[in-house]
């Protein structure tokens, strides 16, 4: 049993953080999320070239790092204390994570683009009623000749403003809900006939709904399997976006320990009263409890698949909660300067939402936990 | 005990009712349903049809212009204007202000300013808070300087809501920086077309403009402008936080807002397996009804002993509690809503300038703006924490 | 719309916690729970003799005192605050409130006799998988001539050492879970056939096991079409019992904020911390509210049945949660302290956390609005 | 980064499991089966055991007896022992006063009680709290006055665990009254047979005698029973405080608890409608076993650092916090089980007395003796408010 990080990743996690300061401080982001563009090519281009993330899981092989779950928490973490909007989430940890695993001739040159910078992904994966269902699906896919043809609407897919590709499930048979007949799709964001409508999301990133007429697609893995597949994808998605999570409650809690001992109220700073103080201790347990689960479900990636949904989900539950409870105590211990859109805590505690329910909610996750426990 | 309003609060309610229904203006009904920012014309002209009912101020006597109503009416007013999502009659002009004026104004100033505010002529803010004082009031430093028959003021106020539309403004600055903390205040009256005044914007974490910065460099208002003896503004400040409460605990806000969420949870899904169909969910939604009914019964309860006599004390402090926690609370679940929609949380405004709201999931829509907007109940208007000091002092003997 | 007690239910209070202040102080009743008996026969001669509450819920012509549910909440808010075991809510309270209903000359000599403090009732409606349906039952009513003849075991019933009689809810058809074909019925104590096991409570009461073996019964209502009529009157005691928790929270907050005054440690009274003012403050509010539904759910009592299940479930739920919050807390607060059997809180505590769950969880009392809603 | 144990540590559970299901002594798994409370010899029989084995003082130096383990090993073992639900090894004798001889005694004090300590041969109680003091423990009052080559101590002390069994007692005392709180305070080993002293029971709200006031009244205790120098007593109470915290999580009683529960839930109602399958509270059953998970890999994190070379700082108190808070929150949960049967909450020495286990619902009996009895873990050891206040101060630099 070992918790502590190799000198390696130690050196990762520092290279990280230090180019994150060097290039994007939070008044720089700010700039940035209100520009037209929205986010920073260049930036990108720095992962690749720089620091050398975008390659961070994939084998040295393929031209990666050569490293694993532990690599990607520790970049997870750094960009939620970062507050990064640009699309590593879905295109090294969920892109990368499905390409990894078919293992084919054009996911390995996808994958070479990914490292190199040129491929960036969203992934579109959600319905207007599909909810947290990976198989809430009625997007079609109808082969035609060696492409495939996909119809139908996805909506809030994160990043696609940013992407050159686009991941889709679709279905090639069967009706929604059903796990069978659900394959994941890669679409290039210029093709003919798809139609995107962008917008601002609440915490600073953009994303569109997209309209698919006909699409040029390739499939990604044998046809109408791809459910388990894109579940063992999401799945490290998932504590990826833990791990986002994490970065942005230790934030949470130290702006809220500085504030609360820098604002004096009544002759005194504010930390000195005890109510508040023993908030902060629950804040730090709660971030303390949800690292020690962000850890135990990326060590568990790779157990058997009830195992690891068990794991993952039972993460996705404790870092939800936590994230529910440290973003509310950090804005209302900021009191009014909370409120505002000028200091960063805001910023940290609409990131801190969202991630809430990216993926799947605390109630989602806690009945898939159930789904196990019957399964087993 | 019985717990029905009488056959004369019932007719009352029925009368008001129909009045909000047939009077408030289609316009500014419009643009709330499409969630556009009502601007300073929005509020007054329904501020000034109500005032044209004699109904703007009920709580104020009759001979400023009150309705002479009983506790129960006014609650049952300010609970309907809930019920009807109705742009507020901006409070610090009829709940703060105008008390103070006709409490401790001269005859000039009651008869300068009092009609105006009834008839929605002149719009109030409140310059209390300033950035190093917060929750701790007394701690204020706007300084004002006698200077023949003027002040001249300088300092700075925070969180001023809605000063973007102020005609006027009522400050409480030093003019004694000698004395101790609550005493060398004094309670002032600003034109906030003065020179020297400044209003800034302060954009919230929704991305809202409700809340400003005054800025208020060398501006001159004349002695005739403060209200009540020089260095006794503290009497008037105190005087405000024990009035005028109708409507503290939201409940008929509460209550709207748990419809309207109730009424989503039944579309969200493929039938049948309906997000109110879910038992966590629908077990949420029970408990969280059983608190806002727990609420609204305590309330009755207090406004029944004001009626009978009691004055209200600080069980408001317990109304602004719960009232707050339970309506974050609700909003907390509308944010459940949308599932995993999380970035199609899109603004209000943006939906609607886009045209957004054609095609995305209408209930993931300006949900995470109302949660974001209303984590300031539990931090405006004294904090949930000073609140439960207050009532660990009073209430408890501590 | 009003909230204040009329001079005579003031005097009613008044008279009551005098009564109770004279003849059952704390250390009393802990000689009395402690004894042989268990209870004081005396005690109760002087509620039907002296204060004359046992006719309070009962019409004059009956010789009552004409009272009704906002009397039963006096009453039983000051047996809360006294910590009274003696029978009351299963003979005036749930026994009288069904034998009201039945408007029968039998039931009227009964109600008499309660009045006069010579009928003493116990409820036993419970079986051991009954959970709380009160339809659960398998206990068996025979007609055999003129009487009924009861089988079954019936258990956990409170008060049966002090009763002279057992209302009894047994089944003339059907299976269990069936609302039809339930019945109320009398069983004398002494019956031939009914044998009793019988045991000390946790909360200082006592209570038995019964077992019935072709006992004698008189049925009171139509023959299987009891469940209604039984479930009106245990709505009476669900609420009547929230006005005992009330009762009991008003000690447990007052001996807390009591305790924690004179209590010093670092040199003040733990009293000044401002943690357990918070706590205290939260306590306070729990009471608040929960009075406030007692109220609510004791004035809707005679309300439309969907209205009156709802409003009474209501109460239970918030009555239950505030006991669970308000006990464990004025424990906490007592450190130590009220870890011990010496102390009055230590059995306050007790009794809240049996009246959590006596006549209905808040779980079940939630589920019920639920299926009041569904109804409706 | 690695989650499982090594081979090596896999094989030391293997091993000390066997242990413990071979030797431990079946009468005293009957007593516990039954709900008989233990007597002195059921603990000491057990504790014997383990001295036999080498076991008994794992933590201690091996010159005194410890066995060398490494944090890793001490947790797998102190872990299997909560698993197993054995009567625990009376940590008074084994993790307090043992490290406070072995660290500050004179040879002589080594020589005379650790080895009695080690084999089981006398049991020792705290005299720590006293009834003025509590978590204030510097307040303490009981007074030792030196007569020649004695101390005459007098006062009281309280909440003393399982004093009516203890041979010996260690105990903070007064030996300057002048001096300022922490300063002037003595360790004192006092034989429990001294004339002068009385143990008199406190029962417990579940009825149960666990704790004792001790009365001191004019006892003698010769001076070599002193540890370490006159009025430095302090330096040895607040070694205790940073001491062996080994299973102060509970993680293994929590996992029992909860296992127990499970099984229960599962077999209430009727078929098809068994608790178990109702989601609310499957539900929570879900949470709590989230919330145990977290702390188990959180305790496991301070295991490794503290491995590593770390020494366990003030993060226990969160271990504390959670621990018991969980452990109680399991307890909350038995106690919904058997739902209206709430009078049939007969404590286990009722049930058994009588029979009456034969009858009633047995997933009533004893479930409110657990959850009352268990409400102490947040009160002593510290209570978790004094735990937070600690975290605040070194954690957060409060």
């Amino acid at each position: 049993m070992d918790f502590n990080f190799t000198a390696e990743q130690e050196m990762l996690r520092d290279s990280v953080a230090r180019y994150f300061g060097d290039h994007y401080a939070f008044p720089q982001r700010q700039a940035v999320i209100r520009s037209e563009e929205g986010w920073q090519p260049g930036f990108w281009r720095g992962l690749a070239d720089d620091v050398g993330i975008l390659g961070a899981p994939f084998d040295e092989a393929m031209g990666g790092l050569g490293g694993g779950a532990v690599e990607t928490m520790i970049v997870m973490e750094e960009i939620g204390k970062a507050l990064v909007i640009e699309p590593y989430l879905d295109t090294v940890v969920i892109g990368g994570g499905l390409l990894r695993r078919c293992g084919t001739p054009r996911a390995s040159e996808l994958i070479g683009g990914i490292i190199a910078g040129e491929v960036r992904l969203a992934f579109a994966h959600l319905e207007p009623s599909s909810r947290f269902n990976l198989a809430g699906v009625t997007t079609s896919a109808v082969q035609d000749g060696s492409t495939w043809r996909i119809s139908g609407l996805k909506d809030a897919v994160r990043g696609a403003p940013f992407a050159t590709h686009v991941l889709v499930n679709a279905r090639v048979r069967g009706a929604s809900g059903d796990r069978a007949g659900v394959s994941a799709f890669l679409v290039a964001t210029g093709a003919t006939g798809l139609s995107s409508r962008e917008y601002p999301t609440v915490d600073g990133s953009r994303a569109a709904d997209l309209k698919f007429e006909g699409v040029s697609a390739e499939i990604l893995g044998p046809a109408g399997q791809g459910c388990d597949l894109l579940e063992a994808a999401v799945d490290e998605g998932v504590v990826a976006i833990c791990a986002e999570g994490v970065g942005v409650m230790r934030r949470l809690l130290a702006d809220t320990v500085e504030y609360t001992r820098q604002r004096r109220q009544f002759d005194a700073p504010i930390a000195a009263n005890q109510a508040l103080q023993h908030r902060m201790v629950d804040m730090y347990i709660a971030l303390e409890l949800a690292i020690s689960m962000t850890y135990m479900a990326t060590l568990k990636l790779d157990r058997p698949v009830l195992e690891r949904k068990r794991a993952v989900s039972a993460a996705k539950v404790q870092v939800g909660k936590a994230l529910r409870f440290v973003g509310q105590a950090a804005i209302q211990l900021h009191g009014g300067m909370g409120m505002t859109n000028e200091l960063a805590v805001s910023h940290y505690f609409k990131r801190a939402t969202m991630i809430e329910s990216e993926l799947g909610s605390v109630d989602h996750h806690a009945a898939r936990i159930e789904q196990c426990d019957a399964a087993a | 005990m019985q717990l029905e309003f009488t056959h004369e609060e019932r007719a009352f309610r029925a009368e008001v009712r129909t009045f909000i229904a047939e009077h408030y203006p289609a316009d500014v009904r419009t643009k709330q349903d499409q969630g556009i920012e009502l601007g300073k014309e929005d509020y007054l002209s329904w501020h000034r049809i109500v005032a044209k009912q004699g109904w703007s101020v009920p709580a104020w006597p009759v001979e400023y212009g009150g309705t002479g109503w009983s506790a129960t009416q006014r609650h049952i007013w300010a609970e309907e204007l809930q019920r009807a999502d109705t742009a507020p009659i901006i409070a610090f002009s009829t709940n703060l202000v105008g008390p103070v004026i006709y409490t401790f104004g001269t005859p000039e100033q009651k008869a300068r300013f009092l009609p105006r505010i009834v008839a929605g002529d002149d719009w109030w803010c409140q310059g209390y808070s300033e950035p190093g004082a917060g929750s701790d009031l007394a701690a204020l430093q706007t300084r004002a300087v006698r200077d023949g028959d003027h002040y001249i003021v300088n300092g700075q106020k925070t969180w001023t809501t809605l000063a973007q539309h102020a005609d006027w403004g009522f400050f409480l600055v030093r003019t004694d920086p000698s004395a101790r903390k609550q005493a060398g205040i004094s309670f002032l009256l600003i034109d906030m077309t003065s020179p020297g005044v400044t209003v800034r914007p302060i954009i919230t974490l929704d991305g809202a403009h409700e809340v400003n910065e005054v800025w208020l460099e060398n501006v001159k208002v004349p002695v005739e402008n403060r209200v009540y003896e020089e260095n006794k503004g503290w009497t008037c400040a105190k005087m405000l936080l024990a009035h005028e409460r109708s409507g503290i605990a939201l409940v008929a806000h509460s209550k709207v807002a748990l419809g309207k969420l109730r009424k989503l949870a039944a579309t969200i899904g493929e039938p049948g397996c309906r997000l109110a169909d879910d038992p966590i969910f629908r077990r949420k939604l029970t408990e969280i009804e059983v608190e806002l009914t727990a609420l609204e019964y305590t309330e009755l309860r207090f406004l029944a002993a004001e009626s009978a006599g009691k004055a209200p004390g600080v069980e408001v402090s317990m109304l602004k509690i719960r009232g707050t926690e339970i309506y974050q609370r609700i909003s907390e679940l509308t944010l459940e809503v949308p599932g995993s929609h999380a970035s199609l949380r899109v603004s209000r405004a943006t939906a609607h300038a886009s045209g957004h709201d054609a095609v995305a999931v209408p209930s993931a829509i300006g949900v995470a703006d109302t949660y974001f907007n209303l984590r300031k109940l539990s931090i405006f208007g004294g904090s949930n924490e000073i609140q439960r000091n207050i009532l660990a002092k009073a209430v408890l003997g501590l």
